[in-house]
């Protein structure tokens, strides 16, 4: 018999990560749940005028689903590095570069999907045009998309680590920078009435990008946190 | 050692393994080829590098040794932690399994539990089973892979009496097939079949 | 030489403190970047060496005890 | 080539090396900066806008030009350190860290210097100082990274391959810092016009930076040699070096 064949090998991993993931539904919902309240602090901090916070908006929720995805991407290969099955995803004939991909893409459908999907309910909170709500969902898909692949990199050097919660942070918050300037600048440009596609394309681009990097890094660093 | 023996048979070798941690030579000077139909344990005291050794040969270990390991068929690992899912059931987690080898079929799966007795436990979520039945999930692979070379790290821990005699059993099976087996252990391997046994301290196989 | 007197220099406009202080600061970075690792080398040198005397059990060469 | 190659991965030659080296190039570099520094400070014209205090130009644009590329040689050490696992390069890319993430402090302390009297204040989110800030950032994540492991081996390699990964962010993150910078600000307050600066202003930067880079060098092989001897002191050669140096 042959090892599976690298294109089941994956969906088997991706199907694998979503059951994973769906047997939690509270753990779920936890993202989202950070994610409403640390959006409720704004106008707490800032005060409830509304065109403070409706100019504040693009800013507030971009750097909002910034932190949520980076608490989130620290969790990637913990409990796979826990319990052994990473090594034995390291040991997997096919490449590891697309088992890596499997892992992300997963994560992201679990987290920045789902922030993405729910961002318009949190932008009417902060009183955001509505004309600036598609804007904000479609920046937030794409861009959170690279953040995932961004932080399983962080995640994936510091998953060996016994303290690694607060160094992950460290490490991959100024890769993140470009994402925000860019994903806040979508949804500015869509408050002011200018056209969003060359923000998003940028981030596109970001996509691809971090698509044919981000894996191999995410590769190098499990065979570096396995080596113990 | 086994100069003489046909190139094809080799499923392992590995030349001038050397081991520093914390500035302290664990071994060095490793020689070591593996053919088929081989059961090797590799012995030593507590904190010889045993385990080390093992992860070296099976490649997860790549950076900070010295020599040459190379393998020339597919291995089975087994190593300390079962890589057991609590939230997924001992089915899913032999179908789901990340070590990429092939989708196996339902009965073969079912086949393999009955056969580490977990009969009756395929669908019970695994984080209701025993640290001793994560071990079972795990060796329940040894009945489904096709893999000819196993390493096999402590794989007597945590289980019961019947369960080593049942791993003996399968261990020797596998290697009449001709298939090499490799493992560390800290009890005698009570198998009737030829045991060779690499002295980490030595580095001799005899 | 561009200014005239030592107080110009000093002074530089007014904007002498923010001139001068960068200087100092930039100066300070730099002799730590240097004097840094050459202490820790010495250092090191000294620790190793006092280890392998102790190890090796020789005297030293006037062999008096030390009060 | 390769027999070059292979005696830069050996510690006693490059101790040796790293100590001709140093004997003659860290006196020329302290006489360098120092020299520098007098011709920037009493022998070049004021900035007709900024008077005086763009003399800090001669030591804020070294330190951020070198800092810059101190991250480079890192990443690059880094690489030959994961491409042919030597030992050497991840001496260096270990000792490129605190040497870069120093420069950089200069840089932005200097930077913030200069605002004040410039702007009026002493922090503007320009899109120079923001990058240097990042900058600063990445340096400090490759210190905490090693830091945090304690196989060293792979600390150097796990921050080899985060080092290689802000190689191909630094440049996207430069961009997007410059034109976020644009699209919020007009660009009334652009100073240090590149290519306009006066000769009588550009010589004396250009050598600073040489000799900024000279220091980088010094630094850099200054640190190399501590860490060669704390990871070889097992070996005949360091413990001969010790009773003979440490002797007494």
């Amino acid at each position: 018999m042959k090892p599976a064949s690298t294109a089941a090998f994956c969906f088997r991993l991706l199907r694998r990560q979503l059951v994973l993931g769906l047997r939690r539904p509270v753990e779920l919902g936890n993202p989202l749940l950070f994610f409403a309240m640390v959006v409720a602090l704004f106008p707490l901090g800032l005060g409830p005028a509304p065109d403070t916070l409706a100019s504040f908006a693009p800013g507030i929720l971009w750097i909002v689903a910034l932190l949520s995805n980076l608490l989130t991407s620290d969790a990637v290969f913990r409990s796979d590095l826990e319990d052994g099955s990473l090594e034995q995803l390291l040991l997997a004939p096919q490449p590891l570069y697309l088992a890596a991909l499997s892992y992300v893409f997963a994560q992201w459908l679990l987290t920045g999907f789902l922030l993405g999907l729910a961002s318009p309910v949190f932008a009417l909170m902060l009183g955001l045009a509505p004309a600036a709500i598609p804007a904000l969902a479609a920046s937030l898909l794409l861009g959170t998309a690279v953040l995932s692949l961004v932080g399983g990199i962080g995640a994936a050097l510091t998953v060996g680590l016994k303290r690694g919660g607060m160094l992950i942070s460290l490490l991959i918050l100024p890769f993140y920078m470009p994402v925000l300037i860019f994903g806040s600048g979508a949804v500015q440009a869509a408050l002011n009435g200018n056209p969003t596609g060359p923000f998003l394309a940028i981030l596109a681009a970001f996509l691809c990008l971090s698509i044919a990097l981000a894996p191999m890094a995410i590769a190098a660093g499990l065979r570096i946190s396995i080596d113990t | 050692m086994v100069n003489d023996s046909a190139p094809v048979a080799v499923v392992l070798s590995a030349s001038e393994l050397g081991l520093e941690r914390g500035g302290r030579e664990l071994f060095s000077g490793i020689n070591l080829q593996l053919t088929r139909g081989q059961l090797v344990q590799i012995e030593g005291p507590n904190g010889a590098g045993k385990t080390s050794l093992l992860r070296i040969l099976a490649g997860l270990s790549r950076y900070g040794f010295t020599g040459q390991v190379e393998r020339h068929v597919p291995q089975l690992f087994l190593g300390h932690q079962s890589a057991v899912k609590g939230l997924l059931t001992p089915r899913e987690n032999l179908a789901w399994h990340v070590a990429g080898e092939s989708s196996f079929t339902a009965a073969a799966i079912d086949a393999a539990l009955a056969a580490v007795e977990l009969y009756g436990y395929e669908d019970v979520p695994s984080h209701a089973l025993s640290a001793g039945q994560h071990r079972r999930v795990n060796l329940a692979r040894l009945y489904l892979s096709q893999a000819p070379l196993w390493l096999l790290d402590e794989p007597f821990t945590a289980i019961d009496r019947g369960g080593v005699v049942a791993l003996e059993a399968r261990m020797l099976a596998h290697l009449e097939q001709g298939g090499t087996v490799l493992l560390t252990s800290h009890q005698p391997v009570a198998v009737a079949y030829p045991l060779l046994r690499l002295d980490l301290t030595t580095g001799q196989l005899q | 030489m561009y200014f005239e007197s030592l107080s110009a220099v000093l002074q530089m406009d007014g904007h002498g403190t923010f001139v001068w202080s960068a200087y100092f600061i930039t100066l300070g970075v730099i002799v730590s970047m240097i004097y840094v690792p050459r202490r820790r080398e010495k250092r090191f040198l000294r620790q190793l060496g006092g280890q392998i005397r102790r190890s090796e059990g020789s005297n030293p060469p006037s062999a008096r005890k030390e009060v | 080539m390769w027999t070059l190659f292979h005696k830069f991965g050996s510690p006693p030659w490059l101790y040796r090396l790293s100590g001709a080296i140093l004997r003659w190039l860290l006196p020329i570099t302290l006489l360098a900066l120092v020299a520098g520094a007098v011709w920037g400070l009493l022998f070049t014209p004021p900035d007709f806008r900024q008077g005086n205090s763009y003399r800090i130009i001669y030591i804020h644009v070294p330190a951020a030009v070198v800092a810059l590329a101190g991250y480079y040689v890192m990443a690059i050490a880094g690489a030959v350190s994961l491409i042919w696992r030597m030992k050497m390069a991840d001496i260096a890319m270990r000792a490129c860290a605190p040497i870069g993430a120093a420069l950089t402090f200069v840089a932005l302390v200097t930077g913030s210097i200069w605002g004040k009297p410039t702007w009026g204040t002493w922090w503007v989110w320009d899109a120079r100082i923001t990058s240097m800030l990042i900058l600063f950032f990445l340096y400090l994540g490759v210190v905490a990274l090693y830091e945090a492991y304690e196989n060293k081996a792979l600390a150097a390699k796990a921050c080899a391959v985060l080092s290689l990964v802000g190689t191909v962010n630094i440049p996207i993150i430069y961009k997007s810092v410059d034109w976020w910078y644009s699209l919020h600000q007009p660009a009334s307050i652009k100073f240090t016009g590149g290519s306009t600066i006066d000769p009588s202003m550009l010589y004396p930067l250009l050598f600073m930076i040489s000799a900024f880079y000279c220091l980088f060098v010094c630094a850099l092989l200054l640190n190399m040699r501590v860490e060669i001897l704390e990871r070889e002191q097992r070996t005949a050669w360091v413990r001969a070096l010790a009773t003979e140096r440490g002797g007494s």
